[in-house]
């Protein structure tokens, strides 16, 4: 294995480990989208008040990481019933662009009652999971991979299988996909529309905890983590907004196109290339494919 | 009560195309802009001009140049803050390259310019729609921003990319840079957002508003009865950009004064924008007002209300008020989802029948 | 007209109720008060680098007021405004606070983009600048930037310190021919401050510049990292802000890029940034200009005049007094109280102008020994300004992270930058400023 | 109406000097004709080589099961679908391939089997959305209001009350179309397609949905339309009631291929026709 090929290795296993970091991110807003057809702006600042939730209640109330975590989830659970009761409720039937609104409020809330609560400094985010890169590879292989994010990839792997085990398998599953389908029939088979909107906010509240963690282990919890939101928007488009498995596919396809741009286009053209060339990239895709990698070919009727 | 439109009757088809047919519509408007050319002037001074008046005013140009867009074509666009990007260092370069140009030929030129560049970024709208049409915007704002922090050129080879407005003349009277009184620089802004408003109206409520709007209700249908696709969504995004150029131009040029291309233009910037129309209602021009007021003043009264009367620190102030700045917009939504201008309308129409509900 | 009698009425209503609530409240106590707005940011993705700056700085006034009675028996009060880091609310803040009382009497935004904003605003207004360690390099130059200081050091000036100390590792200046330097950038104008000197120094000495830009807010380095890990690089230098300094500390370890051949700006070297690295962060460098630690009589005067009788802004903070910003934030404190009361005698009088202010940084001197007297006795250099200097004397050391002990030690001597260097490119930079916006130096004879 | 007449009179010059083309100078003047069309969307065949045309001033009704390619046809008439096979005549010239716009400016103005009207504006500025291609007026004068664009806009807007007045829909005129009825929206669709005064007018379904009192008004409306300003109109109809009645000609389609062709009382009588209605197995 020469050098250069080896390098060029290792800029496809970052990308594509990149690219799966993105993707959890990206699998909250699909959740939500699939479900109710809701754009969640509030996404990022979700993942920043779970990390912010799962890091304050360590250092405020003392609790280990092993308790923090289902105190988390039960404030996501809680936070998920909370929308669903103060805002969605009230703007049922309502256009999509109304909902995207309402969820640009919510993403203010959030991130207010975030800051408040737990204070806006830099807080360390350690649960003990693997840092650094991987020595074994390094030595071996003289491959760089890094161990954190071998892990989440592991952890989006069980997230995905998980996803599709409750989508496929279990009752609320499968009356997730009937209302993600068609709202009106799901509603005249009997299936609450309230009910599901609770569930679909709170599997998407648990994944935002998930990738706050991941990226929070990575740079500390802080207000900039409400900004992956953004490195998320790229894979969103490219992977269409409906399908969990576009979300990854997409996070991989968008991880490694910037890394490659960047490492082999960056210095000549001065840098910093990586965020432009995403959307490029998916802007490119998009011009071939206009419904996105899995969505659906629209054939268009009138 | 008094607000009646009846006994007002319009005997011709120009009348009742008017800008506000009822009469105590046009009274209130006169007023108002009575108030924004003969009064505001005398009492403003720095804060008051700086803080208050030319934001808004610039960012009600701006927010208007995206409804024409999102509002009125129905293309949805995350882009902005770019294209004010495009308009203010088309106003630096032209400002510095040639010394002597009025500003207001500047400012219009940078909106020209801005509109060439808006509408090649246009084109992928033709085969995208929805909102996998932000992706071309969206491609806009990064590359374009990183453009213009990469090559020198655009910033006159200074050390660090930042741009400086110098002092430029708008028909004798000086509107850039520190020196130029705030009164200049508010009656220059003025003139050009009530000028741009009421071009824009006017295109809107003409054919090609129609059309625009005809493309965003339904663009097959659209099509089928004559409407081209390309002309009409290229010659939104072609008056989106212009607008939205000149108050790049303006913001840098007179309100600003230097700009940092990372952060005046910053994506949070381009959302902050769709936020205005969003919040102030879509496919009206008084939402892009009403919009542009909530946004910005609205953090402004706050933060004062807490700061320098509660006594709060400014971080609490912060966080309580982006708190109820979220709040506020949830609940807006709620009681009316089509933004402040409709908010607005049905209070307009509650009065016309008040006392009497039906 | 009934009813446009009252529609006029609703409006003149409201119009007044906004009104009155944006107006800003000139809230002035009894009496005469220095006003000095402190346009600092607890909010948003740089608040951490933000929150210690402005309790150093709003603690040294404190502390001036509890303890002295203010500068000259006239209380000073700082007024914060939160800007966010953002540059419009900077204009905001500043348009505020400008008018307050008898007026302010300096400003200091942190941010070097708001500080860009502001020169040319203060020089109009005549409200003196003071950017300590950010802001305009060039701006040392007087004669064009009259109301614009930078003591004691410029971003230049760091850059050529940490090439001192590059030298001094490597062992002699001529060790440095064919070296590589890498420079992890904020990509913003801030990040590009230090390329120009940087790449006068690499024609010099002859290294070789690796440019490596990274656009905020920075979480995600990988791209850039795996360069360094390409070109390998004998040094990396940062001028990193915000969460981009802790996650680029961390992926230099993953690389297992040698911590101690990595060396940060002094904005890169606060306790937030390395502590969320963990122990990767030790060995961690950057450049500095104060002392470290707490260890000084102000800090114990602080803790029991301030702290101690609760009059802290943010009384959580007293354990991290100390960290390197809040330091930062003392000695703009203390530059900004020596010139006023320098102002204060020179005139004669206890209400001091923005002018008079500027007059008396522009013969602002604090030696060693005054600066014992204020009790930061080796806390810092000396300081003497004058009218076409706007830096003055400039000692600057590195510091090194020890992630065990959770603290930073000064490892290095306090040396003087490398003027030769800079100087021409500070006389180049501020007249190609002063060319664009039809300013005439001024003469400082 | 003198301007439809003029069109018309020019129009029937044209085909009647040009030597190509199906029409000849006796036979009824051709508006339309397919020829041998076949349509399919990847492997699914919608329509498979058909041939019908088209009389100038006639009411031609096109009927046929659920999914029996309708709708199809008239988009390939229309020119938003394509046909992979087969030639279109128009006014006696071979037509080729265009973009729906295109066809609405040689003279094809349609309504909707779903309604599709644009929902935000108010009925008034809907219609007037029909005379788009027939204003002129430049971007300068469209942004000052006035001159040229006032005076177009007046003229217009009174070709569109014209049109207002004859479907009864006065009331309407300021309100916006989402909110109205079904019934209603479907005249004002009519009324927009009308204001795009069209040499062919194809109607999809123009009654589903509709009480009887509705379709006798939209009955009435149809048939006027055809007498007063001459439009040639294509519809489809699942009434037969109302098929027989309109219509002067019928073409049948089953499957997307076309199994009768003629006079609604021939049509009626065709047993293949009778079939597919009642549902015989092929």
């Amino acid at each position: 294995m020469s050098v250069e090929f080896g390098f060029f290795l290792e800029t496809v296993i970052s990308g594509l480990m990149a690219g799966v970091m993105y993707a959890l991110v990206a699998l909250g807003f699909v959740l939500i989208f699939k479900a109710s057809g809701i754009f969640n702006f509030a996404q990022g600042v979700m993942c920043l008040f779970a990390a912010l939730t799962f890091v304050g209640v360590q250092e405020k109330f003392g609790l280990p990481a092993w308790l923090a975590l289902p105190a988390a989830v039960g404030v996501m659970i809680l936070l998920a019933w909370l929308i669903e009761r103060l805002v969605l409720r009230h703007l049922v039937n309502q256009d999509p662009i109304i909902l995207f609104m309402a969820t640009i409020g919510l993403a203010y809330v959030l991130e207010g009652l975030g800051d408040l609560m737990w204070g806006s400094d830099v807080k360390l985010l350690d649960i003990g999971l693997p840092q650094g890169a991987s020595d074994y590879m390094l030595d071996n292989f003289n491959l760089y991979v890094e161990k954190l994010e071998v892990v989440a990839a592991v952890i989006a792997s069980i997230l995905v299988a998980a996803l599709a085990v409750f989508f496929q398998k279990t009752r609320v599953g499968r009356a997730l996909r009937a209302v993600a389908d068609d709202h009106q029939a799901a509603l005249s088979v009997g299936i609450s529309l309230n009910t599901i909107w609770v569930i679909v906010w709170s599997v998407a509240g648990i994944v935002a905890l998930v990738a706050g963690i991941m990226w929070g282990s990575k740079s500390g919890v802080q207000f900039s983590l409400s900004l992956i939101a953004l490195k998320a928007l790229p894979v969103l488009i490219l992977g269409g907004f409906t399908s969990i498995p576009g979300a990854i596919v997409g996070g991989l396809i968008i991880g490694v196109g910037e890394k490659v741009a960047e490492v082999y286009m960056g210095p000549f053209v001065g840098g910093a290339v990586e965020n432009w060339f995403a959307y490029m990239l998916a802007l490119a895709f998009l011009l071939v494919r206009p419904q996105g990698l899995f969505g659906e070919k629209i054939i268009e009727r009138v | 009560m008094f607000y009646r439109e009846t006994g007002q009757f319009k005997t011709n088809y120009s009348d009742d195309r008017a800008i506000f047919p009822i009469a105590q519509d046009r009274y209130g408007i006169m007023i108002l802009l009575a108030i924004a050319f003969f009064v505001i002037p005398f009492t403003v001074d720095d804060y008051w001009g700086n803080a208050i008046f030319l934001p808004l005013l610039i960012y009600a140009l701006i927010a208007m140049g995206l409804n024409v867009l999102v509002g009125y074509c129905g293309q949805i666009s995350l882009g902005t803050a770019a294209f004010m990007a495009v308009g203010s260092y088309a106003s630096f370069k032209l400002m510095t390259s040639f010394p002597g140009l009025d500003f207001s030929i500047v400012v219009l030129m940078s909106g020209l310019i801005t509109a060439v560049v808006g509408s090649l970024f246009g084109l992928p709208s033709l085969r995208i729609k929805g909102f996998y049409l932000a992706v071309a915007t969206l491609a806009a704002q990064f590359f374009i921003i990183w453009l213009v922090n990469k090559v020198e050129w655009f910033y006159n080879y200074s050390a660090t990319g930042q741009i400086n407005a110098p002092e430029r003349t708008a028909l004798m009277f000086p509107v850039t840079g520190p020196n130029a009184p705030i009164l200049y620089k508010y009656f220059f802004c003025l003139i050009i957002v009530v000028l741009a408003a009421l071009v824009t109206k006017n295109i809107v409520r003409g054919r090609i508003g129609r059309q625009w709007m005809a493309i965003r209700d339904m663009d097959i249908a659209a099509e089928l009865i004559g409407v081209r696709p390309l002309t009409t969504k290229l010659s939104a995004f072609a008056v989106s950009s212009f607008l939205i150029g000149m108050g790049g131009a303006l913001y840098f040029g007179v309100w600003l004064g230097a700009a940092e291309p990372t952060e005046a233009f910053g994506i949070d910037q381009s959302f902050l924008i769709l936020f205005m129309i969003i919040v102030g209602g879509l496919g009206t021009i008084l939402g892009s007002f009403l919009g542009a007021a909530f946004l910005w003043l609205f953090p402004i009264a706050f933060k004062n209300f807490m700061v320098d009367g509660l006594g709060l620190s400014t971080a609490m102030s912060e966080h309580l008020q982006i708190i109820l700045m979220g709040g506020l917009i949830i609940f807006f939504l709620i009681v009316e989802p089509h933004g402040l201008a409709r908010l607005w309308q049905i209070t307009k129409e509650k009065l016309r029948i008040w006392p009497f509900p039906h | 007209m009934k009813f446009t009698k009252a529609k006029f009425l609703t409006g003149m209503a409201s119009g007044l109720l906004a009104a009155t609530l944006l107006a800003p409240v000139a809230a002035v106590a009894d009496g005469h008060e220095l006003i000095l707005p402190s346009l600092d940011y607890r909010t948003g993705p740089y608040a951490p680098g933000g929150i210690p700056y402005a309790n150093g700085y709003a603690d040294y006034f404190a502390l001036l007021n509890e303890r002295d009675g203010g500068i000259n028996g006239v209380k000073a009060k700082v007024v914060p405004c939160e800007t966010g880091y953002n540059t419009k609310k900077g204009v905001e803040c500043y348009e505020k606070t400008k008018n307050i009382g008898s007026g302010a009497l300096a400003y200091m935004p942190l941010s070097t983009g708001i500080t860009y904003q502001l020169i040319p605003k203060v020089t109009a207004d005549k409200i003196p600048l003071v950017t300590i360690g950010y802001g305009r390099t060039s701006a040392r130059n007087g004669q064009v930037f009259e109301y614009v200081f930078n003591p004691p050091a410029t971003y230049w000036d760091g850059a050529t310190v940490a090439i001192k100390h590059v030298i001094d590792s490597e062992g002699g200046a001529d060790k440095l021919k064919g070296k590589k330097i890498a420079l992890v950038y904020h990509n913003s104008a801030y990040g590009k401050e230090p390329i120009r000197t940087l790449q006068a120094l690499s024609e010099k000495m002859g290294f070789e510049l690796t440019l490596l830009p990274v656009d905020h807010p920075g979480q995600e380095q990988k791209a850039t990292w795996l360069q360094v890990r390409r070109n390998r690089p004998d040094w990396v230098f940062m001028w990193g802000w915000g969460v981009m300094n802790q996650v680029a500390i961390k992926e230099a370890a993953s690389i297992r890029f040698p911590m101690e051949k990595f060396v940060g700006v002094w904005w890169s070297g606060g306790e937030n940034d390395v502590l969320p690295a963990g122990k990767d962060a030790h060995g961690y460098k950057s450049v500095v200009f104060t002392a470290v630690g707490d260890g000084f009589q102000t800090h114990e005067d602080i803790k029991a005049y301030v702290y101690g009788k609760g009059k802290a802004v943010d009384a959580s903070f007293e354990e991290r007094i100390g960290e390197t910003h809040y330091n930062r934030g003392i000695y703009a404190g203390a530059l900004v109280a020596e010139a006023i009361r320098k102002a204060m005698a020179d005139n004669d009088t206890k209400k001091p102008t923005g002018v008079m202010v500027k007059d008396a940084f522009e013969g602002l001197e604090i030696s060693d020994e005054r600066w014992a007297e204020l009790g930061l006795a080796n806390f810092t250099g000396a300081v003497k300004l004058s009218c076409a200097d706007h830096r003055g004397p400039s000692k600057i050391a590195v510091q090194q992270w020890d992630a065990e002990a959770k603290q930073w030690s000064i490892i290095s001597d306090f040396v003087e930058p490398m003027d030769d260097v800079t100087t021409p490119l500070i006389k180049a930079d501020s007249e190609a400023y002063a060319k664009e916006n039809n300013i005439t130096p001024r003469d400082c004879k | 109406m003198t301007f439809q007449a003029n069109v018309s009179d020019a129009m029937s010059d044209a085909t009647s000097n040009a030597a190509t083309g199906p029409a000849s100078a006796k036979e009824p003047e051709m508006m339309l004709a397919v020829e041998h069309v076949s349509l399919s969307f990847g492997g699914v065949k919608a329509i498979t080589d058909i041939s019908f045309d088209i009389h100038k001033g006639e009411i031609r009704a096109i009927i046929g099961p659920n999914g029996a390619g309708k709708t199809s046809m008239l988009n390939v008439i229309n020119g938003f679908y394509h046909p992979q096979e087969g030639t279109i005549y128009w006014q006696g010239k071979v037509r080729r391939r265009m973009k729906p716009h295109e066809a609405a400016k040689s003279g094809i103005a349609r309504t909707f089997q779903n309604v599709a009207l644009f929902k935000g504006m108010s009925t008034l500025d809907n219609v007037m959305t029909g005379r788009g291609l027939k204003m002129k007026s430049n971007f300068f004068w469209q942004c000052i209001h006035k001159g040229p664009a006032l005076c177009e806009e007046n003229e217009h807007r009174a070709k569109v009350e014209e049109i207002i007045d004859f479907l009864e829909i006065q009331h309407i005129r300021n309100k916006p179309v989402g909110k109205l009825p079904y019934g209603l929206q479907k005249r004002v669709e009519l009324a927009r397609a009308l204001a795009m005064e069209p040499d062919l007018l194809l109607l999809d379904e123009p009654m589903a949905g509709m009480n009887l009192e509705e379709k006798e008004d939209m009955s009435r409306f149809i048939i006027e339309t055809n007498q007063r300003y001459g439009t040639t109109i294509a519809l489809i109809e699942h009434d037969m009631g109302v098929v027989m009645d309109l219509s002067d000609r019928v073409v049948v389609l089953d499957y997307g291929k076309k199994i009768g062709d003629g006079p609604p009382a021939e049509v009626q009588a065709n047993q293949e026709v009778i079939d597919a209605y009642l549902g015989v197995s092929h």
